[in-house]
């Protein structure tokens, strides 16, 4: 291999890789800082320890905003499937066109900006003398968490032979039977991944959170981001979001091994 | 068709309920009947037995001594469980004001401003002089909220890289330090207080020029930062980024405690500024009672003491005694008298028009 | 005994079907033949409960099945494209008809394994469709039927999906399954060399409605029309124009003798515009004739010759014996086994000498 | 034709259009209608309807240079996403099996792992005692540590570090999306790799940049935290300004009005794409 042959190759997995060291750096950084035994953030950490980690376990505030994000993911994305496979289901069979419009309807959280969502979700609270509840906040993470859903579940919707469900009502299944031993079985990789994603979307959620949570309930990443406004970097806050990125890298893995994860995501976005 | 439609229906149904139905220990769940507790002969030691307060505060030392002096004997005594929601008083100021027939906390810590404001526009409730504390207060400590502790708003500086002490609030605008001074962000109170302190100093007239006043304060600039968190606020000034900051006393002692080379100075003209952390309890609060217990424990002699002798804060109330050496920290005795009271109405009326200026002229300071 | 009695279907304004009447008998298989678009497919999930027809009955042994929802009619369907439960083995792929009919487990083991002995896939039981070849995944898919013993089968192009040779042999293993199996049969198919082996009797569908019912050498023979004629048999049929005047026949500017031309046809012609509808086979080269024509292309075929020539400028063709195969260019003149030919009206196509 | 009789289907729609239509609709709804209420104090806009809001923010010359500012960090956010995301979604499209999925999961991970995570670790590494003043002090590039935070800057890289993979993931699918045989006829056609890179590839691919700067650029004009947080106050953008008249200063008319006017400018990039791909979308690309 000539020289000049190789090097636009070269060049172009240098450049790449260098975008993805760009791209990684933030969690680089937080994951290196979390092991900083100081007060402030260092990375590369000046002396190692689990210090931070064992403040960050025992910290009772922390932890029960962590618990209070994951029962507000666990809830929005139990209710959003329930509401969003059937969506689905009625997306992909639908003939008339007002109901695609209706489609668009359920992407538009990823469009519209949050921040002008968020304040129009407080002044109705407001105008309706409602305060932020688990419930309200669980509604408002299952319309944040639908169009995530209702793109990836759809797409596995889309290669699913429908000529399936006539054969398995020719030989004898009502439709319902029919939707839960035939249709569901084979969008079921569809339906987890989407769930995955909806449950960490919700997780990582600021913005509508911030303005919509009532005082005694914030969840983490909003404590967190309190706490950047007012206490600064504070490393055992990055030993959480150490622990939160493993989690996730380790959900990312496991999701790849056995749902095809990434096959999903070109239809992500 | 119809059995799948009703079915989901039901799932949904079941999962909501589910979802606000087991109320999590955080949410605070509104009493029925606040005054039938009280009643109830069986356990008169224990009047309040079973009732949930929410008191919002700052977090870290406060909280620490907070739980200490009055949290764990009241919850002793009267049998109330109380939980504190930390954050900052900004996080706080929202929920007052967004959820005022409905408020999700009872008792709320805020700054002098804050606190004075929520009683004009009538989301806290007025002050109840019955409580049998309440006269031991300083004047000021007892119009617009009830005071907590003294705070007085001064310049700390690094005293390595600023050889020439700083006396006066004039200082600032020598020729080396521009460019080196930081202070908190407008709208919020120590913001204001450097537009007061800026007004009062260069003699300006804040109502009728306050342009005047802007153009002055961005004489200082550009401003390195608008500090939000103090660690940061305290390093920079450290690497020398920053020389002089505008900050409280009580936030620069405990930086100064920790080895800084920092020096905090009472500034003369127009002097140290009065600002003080006061309770205010929201007005459709359903714990009405067990709220003006709480604020009462907390203005009495034993919580202020406490507070002087393990964070410095001084104390509003006028009982306290403390050492002189922890006096020496603190705002205290006659050094009280001499803080200046700063009339905040002028900036509440205009605060929309000063944050603007303040956005133009000062955050944009070249 | 399956009946279709004056089924019309129409979608947004557009006919798909027009007052189809039909009937397959107790035992027999009917082939449903028909290009694409004539509304073949649509008259299968007609019948399967897929789609609601707008008028007419559907009857199976004399009850009718229209207003019963599709899986409550028993009705066996094979697809094209087999849909075989991709998320299931092919035991139970075939045994899910029977849970769905809530059959007893012990007697879903012996139906299943009949059915799977029947189409020779016994060792394939815990095999996926994914794991099985074009023409196994075919016979799972007949035997998911057979194991529910449907009254009735649909067949929808079955083979369209299998190479050639496996396509010729299938063909003759479904046949003889459905002899065995005796069950009533309607295979829709566009292939008509499929349908005249398959099928008992053969139905012509286009634009919606049935051109001609009856068994293969009849419509062969005695086309009802001229897109019948022109659908069966390749190479088709050539059409040659026919125009009589009073004692005279002229076939596209070659005179012909009418008397011969009628006596051949068995009707007499009033003087008019026809086509005349002339099989390859019924061409057949002599030394001297008044059709001539010269050679444009031979195409020997092994078993058969295939002669293509122009008359007027139209392209026919004929099969030459193996005696004299002419050479491109040639000039040859043929004549014509009127006894066998249709005449059609040239307005309206309808075969006038069906005898 | 053959799922007309599913039609009974779309009341499976209902229950997740009615929690859309109260959470979703009615606030933008309800936005819309304060942004024409004047500002009566704290508590609660008054009611005589007017235009003031919107006039105001035209007035006063502070707003449109929030906006102007706004525009240019997106325009060049967008700009800066598109340059690197293009070498590595290129990379990836050529790459196949378990290399790729390891990339396809790193580049997913910022965006799970959230907004908040991005920002803390950027703002660590660009403080003055972060890591890109250490390492420059270190290779004695620079003496004493440079202000990094705090301006436009900081916050064009983070929010391009944020919204890279939206921009990723798109180019990968047009990218994989063109036939290999393309690339092989117009090889024989005498193309060299660059030319047919210039005349083949990117061209295919532009449909997939599209789709991403649209997302990239819409983020960016309404993001909030990574301005706050990396800008350290000091850059204000359509989002701080928002939060600050609606979280602190109450003025709920205002914030309305601004965010409307955000809400506009949102919807209008879609248009203006749809001009912009026209003359793609002959050539059925996007």
């Amino acid at each position: 291999m000539k020289l000049r042959k190789l090097f636009p190759k070269l060049l172009l997995v240098l450049v790449a890789f260098c975008v993805l060291l760009f791209l990684l750096s933030p969690i680089i950084a937080v994951v290196g800082g979390s092991f900083n035994d100081g007060g402030y953030f260092a990375f590369p950490p000046k002396s190692v320890s689990l210090r931070q980690y064992r403040a960050a376990l025992t910290n009772k505030e922390h932890l029960e905003s962590l618990a209070a994000s994951l029962k507000v993911a666990t809830y929005s994305t139990v209710v959003a499937s329930l509401l969003c496979v059937p969506a689905c289901v009625a997306l992909a069979k639908t003939s008339n066109p007002i109901v695609n419009k209706v489609k668009t309807l359920f992407m538009a959280p990823i469009f519209l900006p949050g921040i002008v969502w968020a304040v129009g979700l407080l002044q109705c609270m407001g105008f309706l003398r409602i305060q932020g509840s688990l419930a309200i906040l669980i509604c408002v993470h299952t319309v944040i968490v639908t169009p995530y859903m209702i793109r990836i579940v759809g797409a596995s919707m889309d290669n699913f032979n429908y000529t399936l469900e006539d054969a398995a009502a020719s030989l004898g299944a009502p439709p319902l039977t029919t939707f839960f031993r035939i249709t569901l079985p084979n969008i079921m990789s569809g339906i987890v991944v989407g769930m995955v994603f909806s449950f960490m979307i919700s997780f990582s959620d600021v913005v509508i959170t911030l303005f919509v949570s009532s005082s005694s309930f914030t969840t983490f990443p909003v404590r967190v981001y309190a706490a950047m406004r007012t206490e600064g970097l504070d490393p055992m806050v990055l030993a959480y979001s150490a622990i939160i990125i493993v989690v996730v890298l380790s959900i990312s893995i496991l999701g790849e091994k056995f749902a095809h994860w990434s096959k999903h995501f070109s239809t992500m976005l | 068709m119809k059995k799948l439609l009703c079915l989901l229906l039901a799932l949904i149904v079941l999962t909501s309920l589910t979802a606000c139905g087991e109320k999590p220990a955080p949410v605070p769940s509104s009493d029925p009947a606040p005054g039938k507790t009280t009643e109830d002969e069986a356990n008169v030691d224990k009047p309040f037995e079973g009732e949930t307060l929410v008191v919002g505060v700052w977090g870290g030392t406060i909280e620490k001594v907070l739980r200490e002096s009055v949290v764990e004997p009241m919850e002793e005594e009267l049998g109330c469980s109380i939980e504190l929601v930390l954050g900052g008083s900004s996080d706080r100021v929202v929920k007052l004001y967004t959820e005022k027939d409905n408020p999700s906390m009872d008792v709320y810590g805020l700054n002098i401003r804050e606190s004075a404001d929520a009683i004009i526009n009538g989301v806290a409730a007025p002050v109840n002089p019955e409580l049998s504390n309440f006269d031991q207060l300083y004047d000021f400590a007892q119009v617009g909220g009830y005071g907590q502790s003294i705070m007085a708003y001064g310049i700390c500086y690094n005293n390595e890289l600023v050889t020439e002490p700083i006396t006066s609030w004039k200082d600032l605008w020598r020729p080396e330090l521009k460019g080196k001074i930081a202070f908190s962000n407008f709208p919020g109170s120590e913001g204001a207080a450097i537009i007061y302190v800026t007004a009062e100093a260069w003699g300006l007239d804040l109502e009728n020029d306050p342009d005047a006043v802007f153009a002055k304060l961005a004489e200082l600039g550009p401003f390195p930062f608008f500090y939000t968190n103090l660690d940061e606020l305290f390093l920079e000034i450290e690497q020398g980024n920053v020389h002089a900051a505008a900050i409280f006393n009580s936030y620069s002692n405990d930086y100064i405690a920790q080895g800084f080379p920092c020096t905090f100075v009472y500034p003369s003209d127009p002097g140290a500024i009065l600002a003080k952390d006061t309770w205010v309890i929201a007005k459709n609060s359903k714990h009405m009672a067990l709220a003006e217990e709480f604020v009462n424990r907390c203005i009495g002699v034993e919580a202020q003491t406490a507070y002087a002798e393990e964070i410095f804060f001084s104390p509003c109330n006028k009982n306290v005694k403390v050492s002189d050496e922890v006096a020496e920290k603190l705002v205290y005795g006659d050094d009280v008298s001499s803080l200046v009271t700063m009339e905040w109405d002028v900036i509440t009326e205009n605060e929309e028009e000063f944050t603007e200026k303040w956005n133009r002229m000062v955050v944009m300071a070249k | 005994m399956l009946e279709l009695k004056n089924i019309s279907k129409s979608y947004k304004q557009h006919r798909v079907l027009d007052d189809v009447n039909l009937t397959v008998n107790d035992g027999e298989m009917v082939a449903l033949l028909g290009p694409s678009g004539s509304g073949k497919t649509t008259i299968l999930r007609l019948i399967a409960g897929f789609l609601e027809n707008d008028s007419g009955a559907i009857l199976v042994d004399g009850v009718d099945i229209a207003s019963i929802p599709s899986y409550k009619r028993n009705i066996g369907v094979v697809f094209q494209d087999y849909a075989l439960f991709p998320h299931m083995t092919v035991e139970q792929n075939v045994a899910f008809g029977l849970k769905m009919h809530k059959v007893g487990s012990a007697e879903i083991k012996e139906r299943l394994d009949a059915a799977l002995r029947l189409v020779g896939l016994e060792d394939y039981k815990s095999r996926y469709p994914s794991q099985l070849s074009g023409g196994q995944q075919q016979r799972v898919a007949i035997a998911r039927v057979v194991a529910i013993r449907a009254k009735v089968m649909l067949l929808d192009e079955p083979l369209s999906n299998l190479d050639a040779k496996l396509r010729r042999q299938v063909r003759v293993e479904l046949r003889e399954l459905q002899q065995k199996l005796d069950i009533t049969t309607l295979i829709v198919t566009h292939d008509q060399e499929e349908a005249m082996t398959m099928g008992d009797r053969i139905a012509i569908l286009n634009d919606g409605y049935i051109q001609q019912i009856g068994d293969g050498m009849q419509l062969y023979k005695k086309p009802v029309n001229r897109f019948v004629a022109g659908f069966l048999g390749t190479p088709s049929i050539n059409f040659l124009p026919l125009t009589v005047a009073p004692g005279i026949a002229r076939l596209s500017k070659i005179d012909i003798g009418l008397s011969e031309l009628e006596s051949g046809l068995g009707i007499t012609l009033e003087p008019n515009e026809y086509e005349l509808g002339v099989r390859p086979e019924d061409f057949s080269i002599v030394p001297d004739s008044p059709i001539k024509s010269k050679v444009k292309l031979v195409e020997r075929l092994g078993a058969e010759t295939l002669v293509y020539f122009e008359i007027d400028n139209r392209v026919c063709c004929c099969r030459a014996n193996m005696g004299n195969i002419p050479t491109q260019d040639d000039e040859i003149s043929l004549s014509i086994d009127y006894t066998s030919t249709p005449v059609f009206d040239s307005k309206s196509g309808i075969c006038l000498n069906n005898r | 034709m053959f799922r007309a009789k599913y039609n009974k289907m779309d009341a499976m729609l209902i229950p997740l259009a009615l929690l859309f239509f109260i959470f979703f609709v009615i606030p933008f709804i309800m936005l819309l209608y304060n942004s024409f209420l004047t500002y009566t104090g704290k508590v609660e806009p008054g009611l005589p309807i007017t235009v003031q809001n919107y006039i105001k923010f035209f007035k006063d010359s502070y707003y449109p240079a929030v906006i102007g500012r706004t525009f240019y960090i997106s325009i060049v956010t967008t700009l800066m996403v598109t340059v690197l995301a293009y070498p590595l979604a290129y990379f990836m499209a050529g790459i196949k099996g378990y290399l790729k999925t390891i990339m396809l999961v790193l580049v997913t991970l910022p965006l799970i792992s959230g907004v908040m995570v991005q920002n803390m670790g950027m703002y660590g590494m660009m403080t003055n005692y972060g890591t890109i003043n250490l390492f420059l002090m270190a290779l004695h590039i620079i003496e004493e540590p440079v202000q990094l935070l705090g301006n436009n800057i900081a916050v064009i890289i983070g929010l391009t570090q944020g919204f890279l993979p939206f921009m990723i993931l798109p180019v990968m699918n047009a990218l994989q999306a063109i036939p290999e045989n393309v690339l092989q006829a117009s090889e024989s056609l005498g193309a060299n790799k660059v030319r047919q890179f210039l005349h083949i590839t990117l061209p295919m691919s532009f449909g997939g940049c599209i789709a991403g700067a649209v997302l990239v650029f819409g983020a960016s004009l309404s993001s909030y935290t990574t301005p706050t947080i990396l800008g350290r106050g000091k850059c204000q953008v359509i989002g701080t300004v928002v939060y600050q008249q609606a979280m602190q200063l109450f003025n709920w008319p205002f914030a309305s009005s601004i965010a409307m006017l955000l809400l506009l400018l949102i919807l209008l990039i879609v248009p203006i794409t749809k001009i912009l791909s026209r003359r793609r979308r002959e050539g059925g690309v996007l």
